[in-house]
Formats: structure tokens, sequence, C-alpha cells
């Protein structure tokens, strides 16, 4: 890994703080998201807050399963997120399918696509545990180590044959959007 | 030359107070909903963050209302007398339609900027944002002519001095009310956030934003917020030296966030017959009362 | 002399009947005779007259050339003139239209109440003739009836003007006193004798028909016999009744104006809509008349004589195009020339400034307005700005719109005719003394009845 | 040259033009534009005061003067109409009729500055007639629509200018004499106030015809919004200001405020200006209104128009100095403003044969220029500093704010406001947004075209930086009119413009524009640099998606995604089922149609035995009458 | 089964139905498919007018598909399910998008799962799946593990039993 100068770093220190998130809400795991924000457990108090739209956010969040219809778009939202950009995949779904791990429509494991920074094991997990994850999440980023947006410029060839082989193309141009 | 720094000083004094306000705001809210909330200097961060980060530009027009958004808003803030004559720094040029409508230039940059980036939900929010200016502008500037009409002046740090025998929200209560409901709307707050409606629109004009056009764009907001508290603290609670100042400053904002995160959200119509209906109609009893004499 | 006007055109009527071809040149020659004669005896400036046989009036026929007579003769001898110069208009018409010529000068001329009924019946019936050209029968038949009615009403007027101071003679009528009563309904009666050739409300119906029904009536009867038929309001009213009975002409002409202009906007026939348009200015003329001052009745005739020349354009042209095409739709641009003439002849009707319509219409409002009379004015105005609507309709219309594939040759004579006329009108704007200071003439020996009775009364001159 | 043939020979030069036109219609643009130069120079050299003679008609003098208010319009009118005839040197190509065009436009000038130069009533109709003729028949070139509106336009633009007629010659029945500073001076001393004030509204009637205002605006919209691209810049930036011209000559020429001082009405003016004002109001809310819910762009920036001539009228009616100048300035600006957004209009028609904002869009990247100055010209015309148009909007205001015209002032700043909201939609939806297809090909307009636009924008961010030259002969005006003579406006000395309330520095309002864009350019360049997003990606590559955000999907056709019809729904919505004034017109045209069926139909059309019955009813009738 | 179901039964008795009451509201006919139709315009004009859904089940063994029309009745709240077997391997039927524009869609989601042809709906697009290259999948021959293995690759696990004990014990942190 390059070494940081010290503007990255003060950077990254910042980055860690303000942390907006797009909520890919796929599945299941959506439910856990406000009980997150709210009083209850209050994920602003670290900076975190939810945005509308992937240009203004800085981690995707994907909460569930993928079908490849579905993987499609978050890919697409993924590249159009500003760079520096984290993803954390929430549940097992996320991890190896989960209970679809034999679905002819749903993906088994998002890190062959897109660069996963963080991952949630459990099915769904709890709200502490999204909790910690932000907070390992916002470790790595001060540290300079959740580089996986680096990591998807520089093999970007790789991530884009694993999506081509499983999605055929990324694009499709389909009826409904004639 | 001193007229400069003081220029200069209102950009450095509405930058640090707005954004800290700003944090504080966000506490507040936090509080009132039984949160923690995030430390007073999260919007720093927040603003920083988002400078730094590796943005996107859809086309020239996208820089160029960014530019103008923030140089326009800038200079608005510029004028802006800071509650006393001592610090204004352009006494020749405080007059309020003056400010109003070089305020309108940052309006219009982020207007175009944001349509320019071809995104259909920066085009709603954006012909929301224009209709609700056309609810919440109408009271205020009923409200302000006849403030000019009493005091017949419309340059602020002369209405500052006129006010020394009492603030003008006491000589005509009704018409200080109407502007801080206009001020709501005027500071985009909970009720009146139609134009960005995340949830509906995601977030309107400020779709397409990324990194530093959402930075600068922030700071472009900050001053708005400065120039619009501003004028209705120099208006209407009669200044003051620059600490009282600052705390009516902060005891305005306060006000607003307090009552913004106890309310819903308007839809845009419904937005437009609230100011076009009881405000409007005050604004107009008030400036009967004015040219009748009647104020307190 | 000026019995030649008469007399020659007559003359050559019968003579054509015996040798047909021969019609059109000897119409040309009448008509080139009978200018000629007006132009040597330019302007008498007093009272000539001419008898029959050696009665001096009161009584036996006489002639009576003066100032206004002569212009009224000028006018109408001119546009038969200019018809004549147009060999495919007269077509087989050449006789009618001698005898016409011959009775429009008859009846401008004469000085005799029970001649002037004669000539009229003359000028109706020719004028049916020329009216039915092109199949028109109904129309024509519709104008015989009418004039026939109109005929007899003033026939029946000439016999109580009789029966009331025993002359026929204008001049002896003019100096009898005549009881209220009978003045009351001679006057009436002339007024509705007259409305039908002076095309006031509602006597008018025929006019549409008629005008636009063919292309060669309405240039000859909308100028010359229009204006032969507005002089002997103006003779009647003015001279020989001093003004008696002038409110029911104001009135009637009042309406008319109105009606006129309304029709026409409605009118989707472009010759018709122009009838409409002439009847309009008709009611102009007449309630100008009846205001009776000498000024007043100069600047009607004023009016008249730039309406006439703006009317004869406009329906050389519109007849023109009414029968070489099925869809008027931008013909001007085909026929720029035509366009040209048109456009500056219906702006002349409008009175649009640069044209002679502005000059008399301007100028009747200003003497309205000297006489304190506010509702003529705003009448005419409120006309005016229907005029204005379809004026620029057609215009729009004939220059604008889409042209078709139709074609048909530019006419010559036509054109130049019309180009001629209408540059007179621009003519007449900068320099209105060419149509005014005859006018004015004309108003004058109108209003005067004195000099009228003296000049017909005193002197005898020249004979048959 | 004496002004009488200057005129002349501008009228027999517009002939000479067209057949010039001819032969080479180029060649007669060209020289159009000289000769536009040329009165350019003529007029800034004419001192103040010249007179001349144009003749007499019956008996009536006909005068021409140069005064302080004949050279403001004029110079202002040329600067319009010279734009527009550089403009039309490539423009005119995809007319159909340039020649006639080239006369009619040279020969519309020469009637405009006619009016402008007119020391009398009945010389003003003429060339005021001559103006409007010859608009008229520039009109109807356009498309199918250009017909009907020439027709409407002529008809209503008639009744205002007989209704002044009517009124003129009241006056010289009156008063003995045509000249205007003479009526004026025996309108002081004459006691009738009924007498008075019918003059003064049958005066005022032929500019409210003309210039759009409240019950005879509907023409406006129709004229403007169909007439030849090019020429409703002339049409709106030009013409509409003769109507201001007379309207300024009733109420200040005429000085309304001693006139009618025995009727006040409030606040010191004087019942007939305040009926103008309302007048003026209504058409500020209707023009704003009207023109938020067009689609057409033309009509729209018609409306506006509409709604600009009330601020003029409510500017001139207070008859304050402030409003006056205000009212009075606001025809510089709204004259270039417009000039500009129509010719940018004409220039975007002219490439993409359209004028539905709902079929443009994303021509920025097409036509960046055009789009500057449309931008430009907005600005002046939302009343946005530093451009010019601020300038008499703030005067306006502080007229109404100081004489505490509450209702007034709510409509002005309505229309103020509105007016952001209808001037965005076509920068919003023909300039921004998606470029459909079918225009990718579209280019930039050549230079003939551009230039005269820019040049114009030029002008007016100069004046709204530095106002004092165009003040100058304003407040020379209000000198010759007496509004307040000792009072000075713009303070050239110290750069500030001062109102009843407060002054403002222009160069300083400017200065302080400059300094936050330099900050802001500053902290641009300071941050990372951005990745471009092509919108232009589906234009250039088949298949190819567009980069913007939409919940995830990919688009494939972006001008489906323009924002671009039924802009303001939700404000539009609210005013659906408006009443319309120009029904009740339609109205009235029909009644006159309808009565002419039925005059045809009982008097015209009967056989001839009814007629027998017409002329036996009618003889009936009189002898009852008259015995 | 209501009064107005029976009746409506009984006039279908012509054409040789399987009847089966699945539940008081529910009626379940087996027809032969050359009289689907017949059955199906004799319900729509009983009031059956609504076509709540329409499937399909592959009966492998039977080599069979079932088309199942499931109608309702929006009078007396009754519901008719018509069903019919046709041959699995040369899959063919008539298309009902003339009684039901809806039907349109159901049958081109029926063949793009189960490849059944309908004659007469020529708009076959899939309408689900994006660039689709295998059998239809819901038919039972399909095997999605196999597919999902040869498509998106599973992650490898590389069990460490020994920490996992140990991390059981507690012994270290996991």
């Amino acid at each position: 890994m390059k070494e940081r100068t010290i503007w990255e770093q003060i950077a990254d220190s910042f980055r860690s703080r303000s942390i907006w998130m797009l909520h890919y809400c796929t599945g299941c795991g959506a439910m856990e998201l406000p009980p997150t924000m709210t009083a209850r457990f209050d994920m602003e108090r670290f900076g975190i807050a939810p945005m509308a739209t992937p240009r203004q956010a800085d981690i995707l969040l994907i909460t569930g399963y993928l079908n490849t219809k579905t993987l499609r778009r978050v890919i697409y939202t993924y590249e159009q997120m500003a760079d520096p950009k984290y993803v954390i995949g929430f549940g097992s779904c996320t991890i190896n399918g989960g209970i679809y791990f034999d679905s002819y429509s749903t993906i088994n494991r998002l890190d062959y696509y897109i660069p996963v920074d963080v991952y949630i094991a459990g099915c769904m997990p709890r709200p502490e545990a999204i909790l910690e994850a932000f907070n390992y999440l916002m470790e790595k980023i001060r540290k300079g180590e959740a580089d996986g947006w680096k990591r998807y410029r520089e093999n970007y060839d790789w991530y884009k044959q694993n999506q081509i082989r499983s999605l055929g193309e990324v694009y499709v141009h389909d009826e409904f959007h004639e | 030359m001193v007229a400069a720094y003081k220029a200069l000083f209102n950009l450095v004094v509405a930058f640090f107070l707005v954004l800290s306000l700003e944090g504080i705001g966000r506490k507040i809210t936090a509080r009132i909903q039984r949160r923690i909330g995030p430390p007073w200097y999260q919007n720093f961060i927040d603003l920083f963050k988002a400078l730094s980060k590796h943005p996107f530009s859809n086309g020239w027009i996208f820089d160029f209302g960014v530019l103008m958004a923030l140089g326009g808003t800038m200079a608005t803030a510029m004028v802006i007398p800071m509650g006393s004559a001592f610090w204004t720094p352009f006494p020749n040029s405080d007059n309020f339609f003056v400010i109003m409508y070089l305020f309108a230039v940052g309006a219009l940059g982020m207007a175009m900027g944001m349509v320019g980036s071809g995104n259909p939900w920066s085009s709603i929010g954006v012909s929301r944002a224009l209709t609700q200016m056309l609810g919440y502008e109408l009271p205020y500037l009923i409200v302000i002519s006849s403030t000019i009409f009493h005091y017949k002046t419309a340059s602020i740090h002369k209405l500052i001095e006129m006010q020394r025998g009492g603030w003008n929200l006491l000589v005509m209560p009704l018409g200080g009310i109407i502007a801080f409901v206009s001020l709501m709307g005027m500071l985009g707050k909970k009720p009146f956030d139609i134009a960005t409606a995340p949830a509906e629109i995601a977030s309107g004009p400020m779709t397409e934003l990324s990194g530093k056009y959402m930075g600068l764009l922030h700071i472009m907001h900050v001053f708005a917020i400065f120039v619009e508290i501003s004028l209705f603290v120099d208006i209407f609670l009669g200044g003051g030296n620059f600490g009282w100042y600052l705390v009516k400053f902060i005891v305005v904002w306060v006000l607003a966030v307090m009552i913004s995160s106890v309310l819903p959200r308007f839809r845009i119509e419904q937005m437009i017959k609230f100011y076009w209906g009881v405000p409007l109609g005050l604004a107009f009893l008030n400036a009967l009362f004015v040219l009748l004499g009647w104020t307190l | 002399m000026i019995s030649l006007l008469i007399a020659i055109p007559l003359l050559l009527a019968f003579v054509s009947v015996m040798w047909k071809r021969l019609a059109k040149p000897l119409f040309f020659l009448a008509a080139v005779t009978n200018m000629t004669v007006l132009l040597a005896s330019w302007f008498p400036n007093s009272v000539e007259i001419h008898v029959m046989g050696s009665w001096k009036p009161p009584f036996g026929i006489n002639l009576v050339f003066d100032n206004a007579s002569f212009y009224a003769a000028l006018v109408v001898n001119f546009f038969f003139f200019l018809v004549s110069l147009m060999p495919n208009l007269v077509e087989s018409y050449g006789v009618s239209l001698m005898l016409l010529m011959a009775a429009a000068n008859g009846f401008v001329l004469t000085g005799d109440l029970f001649n002037s009924f004669v000539f009229m019946e003359i000028m109706t019936i020719t004028a049916v003739t020329v009216a039915s050209r092109r199949e028109n029968f109904y129309n024509a038949f519709k104008y015989l009836i009418l004039g026939g009615i109109a005929g007899s009403i003033y026939l029946l007027a000439t016999i109580f003007a009789y029966t009331a101071t025993g002359s026929l003679n204008m001049a002896h009528v003019s100096m009898a006193t005549i009881s209220a009563s009978s003045l009351v309904a001679i006057t009436t009666l002339y007024a509705i004798g007259l409305g039908v050739e002076a095309k006031l409300f509602p006597l008018n119906g025929w006019v549409s028909g008629v005008y636009g029904g063919n292309d060669l009536a309405p240039v000859i009867l909308g100028t010359s016999v229009s204006f032969a038929a507005l002089y002997m309001v103006g003779r009647l009213f003015g001279t020989v009744f001093h003004g008696s009975g002038a409110g029911v002409l104001y009135t009637l002409a009042l309406i008319t104006i109105i009606i006129g202009e309304v029709a026409a906007l409605r009118q989707q026939n472009l010759l018709k809509a122009f009838a409409y348009s002439s009847v309009a200015q008709a009611g102009v003329v007449v309630a100008m008349i009846s205001k009776g001052t000498s000024r007043a009745m100069g600047l009607a005739y004023f009016h008249l004589t730039n309406d006439a020349v703006a009317k004869f354009v406009i329906f050389l042209v519109a007849g023109f195009l009414v029968y070489n095409y099925k869809n008027l739709n931008g013909v001007f641009k085909k026929h720029k020339v035509l366009g040209a003439s048109f456009s500056m002849a219906t702006f002349s009707l409008v009175g649009f400034p640069l044209f002679a319509g502005f000059q008399s219409k301007l100028r009747i409002i200003m003497e309205l307005f000297s006489m304190k009379d506010y509702l003529f004015p705003a009448v005419m105005l409120l006309a005016t700005l229907i005029e204005v609507g379809y004026v620029v309709r057609w215009n729009v219309k004939l220059w604008f719109e889409e042209e078709t594939d139709e074609k048909a040759d530019n006419p010559i004579v036509a054109g130049t005719l019309a180009l001629i006329l209408s540059l007179l009108l621009v003519a007449v704007f900068i320099k209105p003394e060419i149509f005014l200071g005859g006018a004015m003439k004309m108003g004058n020996a109108l209003a005067d009845t004195k000099d009228y009775i003296h000049g017909v009364l005193s002197v005898v001159k020249g004979g048959m | 040259m004496a002004l009488s043939t200057l005129l002349i020979s501008l009228l027999v030069t517009s002939v000479v033009i067209y057949f010039i036109s001819k032969v080479s219609w180029r060649a007669g643009a060209i020289l159009n534009f000289l000769i536009g130069v040329f009165l350019i120079s003529y007029v800034f050299a004419l001192h103040i005061g010249v007179t001349s003679n144009l003749g007499t008609l019956f008996g009536q003098k006909l005068q021409l003067t140069w005064t302080h208010a004949s050279y403001y319009f004029s110079a202002v009118s040329l600067l319009v109409i010279v734009s527009v005839m550089l403009f039309a040197i490539k423009w005119l190509d995809s007319q159909k009729y340039p020649a006639a065009f080239n006369m009619f436009i040279l020969m519309m000038t020469a009637g405009s500055l006619g009016v402008f130069m007119a020391a009398d009533l009945i010389t003003l109709y003429i060339f005021w007639e001559i103006a409007v003729l010859s608009s008229m028949l520039i009109v109807p070139m356009g498309k199918k629509e250009s017909r009907k509106a020439a027709v409407i336009y002529a008809v209503m633009s008639a009744s205002g200018t007989y209704m002044y007629l009517y009124g003129a010659f009241l006056a010289f029945q009156r008063y003995g004499t045509l000249n205007i500073s003479e009526i004026a001076r025996h309108m002081v001393s004459d006691p009738s106030t009924g007498i008075k004030a019918a003059i003064f509204l049958l005066l005022a009637s032929a500019g409210i015809a003309k210039s759009g205002i409240f019950p005879l605006h509907t023409w406006l919209r129709i004229a403007h919004g169909n007439a030849p691209d090019a020429f409703s810049a002339v049409l709106s930036g030009q013409l509409v200001k003769l109507g201001s011209y007379v309207l300024m000559i009733t109420v200040a020429a005429i000085p309304s405020l001693r006139v009618f001082g025995n009727i006040p009405f409030y606040s010191g003016i004087p019942a007939t200006n305040y009926f103008l004002i309302a007048l003026g109001a209504t058409s500020i809310i209707i023009g704003t209104l009207m023109a938020i819910k067009q689609d057409d762009m033309k009509m729209l920036i018609a409306f506006s128009s509409v709604a600009n001539g009330g601020y003029i009228l409510i500017g001139i009616g207070t008859m304050d100095p402030m409003g006056f100048e205000g009212g009075v300035l606001h025809v510089f600006n709204h004259a270039i403003a417009a000039a500009v957004i129509f010719m940018a209009f004409a220039s975007v028609v002219y490439r993409t044969h359209t004028k539905k904002i709902s079929e443009l869009g994303g021509l920025i990247h097409k036509m960046p220029i055009t789009f500057l100055a449309y931008l430009f010209a907005i600005i002046s015309l939302a009343g946005i500093p530093p451009m010019s148009g601020f300038i008499s909007k703030w005067m306006i205001y502080q007229a109404l704010v100081r004489k505490g015209m509450f209702i007034t002032a709510f409509i002005a700043f309505f229309g103020s406001i509105g007016s952001f909201l209808y001037v965005f939609r076509p920068l919003a939806g023909v300039f921004l947004g998606q470029l459909p297809k079918k225009y990718k090909d579209v280019k930039e307009v050549p230079p003939v075209m551009w230039i005269p636009m820019m040049t114009l924008v030029v002008i007016s961010l100069v004046i709204g930086i530095w106002p004092f030259p165009v003040l100058q002969p304003i407040e020379g005006m209000r000198m010759d009119y007496g509004i307040a003579p000792t009072m000075r406006i713009a303070d050239s000395s110290h750069w500030l413009i001062k109102g009843f309330s407060g002054s403002w520095n222009p160069v300083l309002v400017f200065n302080l524009f400059i300094i936050g864009f330099v900050i802001a350019y500053i902290l641009y360049t300071m941050f990372p640099r951005p990745k471009k997003v092509d919108l232009l990606a589906p234009h250039k590559e088949e298949g190819a998606p567009i980069n913007i955000y939409t919940g995830g999907e990919y688009i494939y056709t972006p001008e489906l995604y323009h924002y671009n019809t039924k802009f303001y729904a939700g404000f539009e919505r609210m005013y659906e089922k408006h009443p319309s004034w120009e029904k009740v017109l339609e109205m009235l045209a029909k009644f006159f149609h309808d009565l002419g069926e039925w005059v045809h139909g009982w008097f015209f059309r009967p056989s001839p035995s009814a007629y027998t019955f017409w002329v036996s009813l009618t003889i009936l009738i009189v002898f009852w009458v008259r015995w | 089964m209501t009064n107005s179901m029976s009746n409506l039964v009984k006039i279908l008795e012509s054409f040789n139905p399987f009847v089966e009451e699945i539940d008081e509201k529910e009626i379940k006919i087996t027809v032969s498919p050359d009289k689907v139709v017949a059955v199906l315009e004799t319900l729509k004009a009983n009031g059956y007018s609504h076509l709540s859904l329409m499937t399909c089940v592959d009966w492998i063994d039977d080599n069979q598909l079932e088309l199942v029309y499931i109608l309702f009745s929006w009078e007396d709240g009754g519901k008719f399910l018509v069903s019919t077997r046709i041959d699995r391997s040369n899959p063919k039927f008539v298309t009902v998008k003339e009684l039901w524009p809806v039907a349109r869609f159901y049958e081109r989601e029926i063949h793009e799962f189960f490849g059944v042809e309908f004659e007469g709906n020529d708009d076959m697009k899939p309408l689900f799946l994006e660039l689709w290259d295998e059998r239809p999948p819901l038919r039972k021959d399909f095997d999605p593990r196999d597919y999902s293995r040869k498509k998106f690759p599973d992650r490898e696990y590389e069990k460490d039993v020994i920490k996992e004990a140990k991390i059981f014990r507690g012994e270290i942190n996991g």
C-alpha cells in the first residue's frame, strides 16, 4: 500500500467521521435500518446520515440478497458514486447467497462483482452489529485501509469480467427503457 | 479599504457561525427526538469531507451554475450589516431591495446549474423551489414594504438606528410574526422543505451533486442562511452591538430549528395556499395598520 | 354644349344598335368626347342653363351646368372613360353602357324634377341590363323590382312637389313656400326614392347581389352611378329642400354605416364584401350631406370621390380575381401589381395615412367635431374599426395564404389603370387639392341656393 | 438634415430598398443595416430642441421636435431595430418574403421615429399608423396562425388608435390646437374635469392597446407569438414601446398631477392615473400567470411583455420622480431584454424549426452562445443585478413603497417573482436538460446572428453597472415635464443612485459580484478535479445509457426524462379554471359577426317582395316619426 | 358450493368436466384442452369476468403441463379454477388474450418460465429474465443448483477446525 500524504490522512479522518450512506434495500435487511437510525441506536451521532442519491453518498449499503436484475442496478449505482466510496455487504445473502445459494437468479457473493469493504454476517444482523460494522469501517477509513474503490479501479477488468460472466451484459436494453 | 475588511469579516463570521449553528441545530433536533445527535462541529466535517471527494461534473453550465450561486450569495453576504452601523461594510448600498435581488442571483445560479445537470429530479426540485419562492416572498415583501414606509428608509443600518426606541417586532408585532413565518420558508426548514424532499424526489436540485459541488453549495447555503437571518435580526430585532447581534441570531435560528423539528412537510400547492392565505392577509392588515399609523 | 354630354352617347347608342360590332369603339368614342367636352368647359364657376326648345325656366326642361353638376359629371364620365379603356370588360354591353352614360349624365345635369325621374328610370333599367351580365338574372331582377319601386316613389314625390308648388323646375320648387306637411311627405318620399340608388338602409338589399354578381356591374355602378345618385341627394336635399328632411337621411345613414360594415365583416365573397363596404361609405356621404353646410357637403363629395377611385380599383381587381380563380388564397403573389394597387386602395378606404382616404376621413371627423356632433364621429370610427378588420383580413388572405396552382394572365390594361389610380390616391394624400378643390366648389354650389335660383331663372343661354 | 427630410427620405428609401431587395435581398438587408447605423449616429448627434415643419394639414401645422423623450425613445428603438436588421442579414434566408420584410421594417422605423418626434397629436397619429401598418404587414409572413394574428393585431391596435383619434379631435374642438404642449397648457386651466378625463383616457387608450395593457392585451400574445421570429423582437422590444411613449405623453406631457389635482384618489395620485395604474396592475397579474403556463416559448415571452408593459405604466402612472424614471428606464430594459430573448428564440427556431418548449431541450450543448445571450437577457428581465433590469424595478418599488401603495406593490412583487418562474421555464426546457435525438446535428447560429444579441447583452450589462448615460436623458425628460425638477436621482459623481429610502452603488454591487465569483472560483480550483459526465453519450454511441441518477435505471432515451411539460404543474393546477378575457373579446367579435349574419338574413338575402315590405315599412315608420 | 355456482356447473355439464370442490366458493374444473376456451367463454358470460391468474404446473412424470386459469366473479365472490393438461414435449396452446387482454402478460410469463407456446400471441419477448440462456427455469428438469454453480461462483471456504474449536472454547478471540 502506498504511503498517504498528509492531506489524504486529514481527508481520511474527515471521511471517517462523516459517512453518508445510500441504502440499497434489496432484501429483508432494510427492516433493520429504522431502529438503527432512530432514537434507540441513533447512528447520526457517528455522523452517519442517509442520502437519497449515489452522487452524494459515501457508502453503499446492500441489505440482503441480490438477484441478477438488481445486481445490474447496484453495479450501475456503485459506478455513479463519487470516489472515495465504500460498500457494506449486509447479511449472509451478500456473503454466500444465504438461503438463496442455489437460486438460478440470485448471486452468491457480492465481492465478486464490486469490492466490499465490510461484511456483516447474520440473518439478519441486529442493529448493534450494524453499528459495530460502521465503527469498524470508520476505523478502516481512518487508517486508509478501506480501499475498495481503489481496488475496483485497479482491477476493473477483473470485476467487469466477473460481471459479464454472471450477467451477460451489465447494461440491458429492454422494452421498459424505450 | 476598511469596508473591504469588514466585508471579508462578514464572510468569515457567516461561515463559522452558521456552520456551527447548523451542527447545533442537528443536535437540537436530535434531542427533541430523544436522540444523542452528532457533535456541534459535525457540519464542518461533512463540508470538508464533501470537498475532499472526487466529484462528477455534468457539463460546464453545471460548474458555472455552482460558481454563480456561490459568488452571488457571497456578494450578498458581504453587503449585510451585522447589527449596527459600525458593522455595516457598505453604508451606501445596504438597501433592502438591492440585497433581496442580489440574493436572487444565487438562487438563479443554483437553479440553472442544477437543471443543467440533466436530471429530471433536479428540474422538478427547481420548479418546486421557484414556486415556493412565489409563496413565501410575497408576505415577506409586503411586511418589509410597510416597515420601509413606516421608517421612510430601506437602508438596513438606518433601520437599525431607527429601532433604538424599540424593536420593530414590538412596533408591528403582526409584521414580525409574518416575517418569521416567511423566514421559515426561506430557510427551507421542515414544513417548507418541499424543494429538496429527499424521500420523494431524491433531494431535488441536489440530486446530481457530488463532492466539491455539494460542498460549495453547502457553503452557499451557509451564506444564504446568514443573509436571511441577519435581515430578520436587523429589521425586526433592532440589531445591536456585535455580541447582541450574535445572541439574537442564535435565538432566531434555534427557534426556527425547534419549530421545524416537530412538523411534517407540506405539498407544494398546500404551501402556496398557506402563504397566500393567513400570512398574506395579515401582512396586508399590518400594512393597513402602518398606513393608519396604528403602530405600537 | 353640355347637352352633348347626353346627346352623344344616346346617339352613338342608337348607331351601335345597327352596327353591333362598332359598339365598343363607339363607346370609347362617346367617353372620349364627353371627357373632352367636360375638360373644355372646366368649372363654369357660375350657373349656366341650357333649355330644351325655347321654353324658359321655370317652364320646359332645362339642363343646369354649374360647379356642382360639372364636378359630378366629370367624375361620372371619368369612370365611364376608364371602363371604355378595357374592351374585354365592355364586351357586348357597349350599347347599355352608352345608354347608362347618357342617363347618368342626364340625371346629373337636369334641372327638372320629372326629367330627373325619367333619367333615373333609364339609368335603373340600363343598370339592370349591366347587372344581369354573367347570368346574374335573379339579382338583376331584384334590382329591377327595387328600382321600380323607388322610381314610383320618386314619381310620387315629384307629383306631390308639383301639386304643392305647381312647378317641376328645381329652382322654382326651391323658391316656393311649401306647407310643412307637404314638405314632410315630399322629402320623405324623395329620401326613399333616392334611397335605393343611394344605397340607404333598408333599401340596399340589391347591392350585394348586383355588385357581387359580375365584374362589370360593381366597377361602373359602384362608382359612376352611385356618384350620380348621391349627387342628386345633395342637389335635392341641399339645394332644393334646404336641408328639410335631413334628419331622416341622417338617421338612416348612420344605421346604414353600421349595418353595411357589419354585413361586410361576415361576407366570404370578395366582391360582396366590398359591395357592403360601399354601402357603408354611401352612408357616410349621405350623413355628411344631411349636415347641409357647404363645407360638410364638399367634404362628403371629397370622400365620395376618394371612395369611388378606391372602389374602382378594388372592384376591378376583385372582379378579375373572382372570375379567374377558384381559390383566392395568396393570388397576389402571382399578380404583384394588382395586389399592390388593391392593398393601397383598401388602405385608402380604411383611411390609413399615406392614402387619400385619410385626408377625407379626418377632415370629416374634424368638421363634425367643429359642428359639435359627437355621435357621428364615434359611429364612423367604430365602422372604420370593423373595416380595418375585414380589409386586413382580405389583404392577408390574398397576399399571404398558401397559393394554389391556378394561373391566369396578368391583365395589362387593368393592372396599369389600377396602379395609376392607386398612385393617384397617394398623390391625393400629399396634395388633397386634386380632389378637394372641386369637391369644395361642388359643396358651395350645392349649398348656395340663391345663386342657383338666380342662375337658373334669370340667365338663358344656348339651346338645343 | 432636417427631421422632416429624414423621415420622408426614409419612407422613400424603403420603397427603393424593396426593389433592391428584389434583385438581392441580402444587399437590401445590408443596406438596411447601414441605414440603421447611420440613423443611430444621426440620433446621437442631434441637439435637443431642434424643430422642423412637415407641412400643413387642414390648416394645422405638422411639427416635429427633438426632445429628451424623442432622443431616449428613438435611441432605444434604433438599438433594437438595428440589431434585428443585422440579425436579419442571415436569418432572412429562412423567410419567404425577404424583400417585403426589408421594405416594411425600414418603413416601420421611419414611422416609429416620426411618432417619437411628433409635436402634435395628428403628426403622431400619421406616423403611428405608418408604423402599425408596416408592422402589420410583416406579421402575417410567419406560419399559418400568423395570418389571423395580423388581423387581430390590426383590429386591436385600431381600436386603441381610433379612441385616440376621437380624443385628439375632442381636444382640438375644445382647445383649438393639436400641439401637445399647447393642449397640456390649456388642460391645466380647463375647469371641466369630465371632458379632461375623457380626453386623457381616450388619448391613453392608444397606448393601452399598443403596449398590451389589460383590456386590449390579447393581440399581443397572438401577434408576438406568431409573427416571424426575428420580427417578434422588434414587436416586443420596440413597437410596444410606442404605446409606452403615448402613455408617457398622456400622463406626463399633460401634467396629470396638476390637471387632475382636484380628483385625488390615493396618496396624491389622481383617480385617472390610478385607473391606469389599476389597468397596469391587472396586466401584470394576467401576463405573469399566463406566461407561467405557456408551452410556446414565444407566447410565454409575449405574455411577459404584457406584464412588463404593466410595470412601465405603473411606474409612469405614479408621476413620482422615482416611479417616472423607473418606468421610463424600464422601457429601455425591457426593450433590450425582450429583443435579445426573441432573437435567441429566433435562432433556436432557425435551427430546430419549432417553438414548443416541450419539443426542445439541451440546446446548450449545441448553441452555447445563444444560451448565454438568453441567460443574460432573462437576468435583466427578471430584474436581477448586475444587469440593467434591476435598476428600473428598484426605482418602481421605491415609488410604490413611498406612496404606500401596498396592493400595487404586492402585484409588482408578484410579477417580479413570477418572472423568475416564467423566464426559467424556457431556460430549463429549451437550453438545459436533455437534447432530443433529432437535434443532434444542430449547430450554433452564425456570428451575424449572435453578434447583435451579444452586443445588446453587453450594453445591458454596462448600463447595469454604469447607468448614468441612460439616466441622464431620463432626468432631462423629467425636468422637461417638471416632475420634481429639483430632485436628483442619479448621482454620477458618487456613483450612487439615490431613492427616497436610501441609495445604492451599482459599481460596488458589480465589484462585489466579481469578488464573490473570484472567491468561488478559487475555492473551486482548490479541490479535486471533477470527472466529466457526458450528457450527450446516447447521441455519440448507439445504445449507450446516459449517466444520471434515476433510481439505478439506465436511461437510453434521455429526452423522455427531460422535464419540460407543465413545468410548474403544482402551481398551474391552482388556476386551471381561470376566466379568460380573450373569450370576452371573442364573444364581442362573434357578436358583430352574428349581427352581420342577422342583418344579412333579414335585409340582404330576401326576395324582392320582402324588399317591398321593407320599403313600405320604412315609409310608414318615417312618416309616423315625422308626424 | 353456492347455488349460483352449482347452476353454473350444471351449465358446464356439456363439456364433460371433472369437477372438484376445493372450498365453499372455489371449484376446480378440469377439461380437455379443446374445450378450455369454450368453458372460459361460458364462465365469462356468466359473471366470472375477472382473470385473477393464469399459471402453469409441470407434471414431469406424466409428461404433461397443466395450465390453470383462475376466474373470479365480482358478483358472488366465487372462484373457478379451469385447468387443462397439454403435452409437455410439444407445449402449445391457444391464446386467450382476446377474452382478457391482460392474458398477454401471463402468457409471456408462462412462455418464459415453462416454454409454452401460445398460438395467436406473437409477443413472446422475455418479461422477467434478462439475457436468459438456458431451458425455462421452472421446468422440473431444470437444475437451478447446477445453473447457479455455473453462473455464480461460490465462496470457497477453508474450514480451520482447530481454530473454530479454540474459539468455541474461548481460548482465542474470533
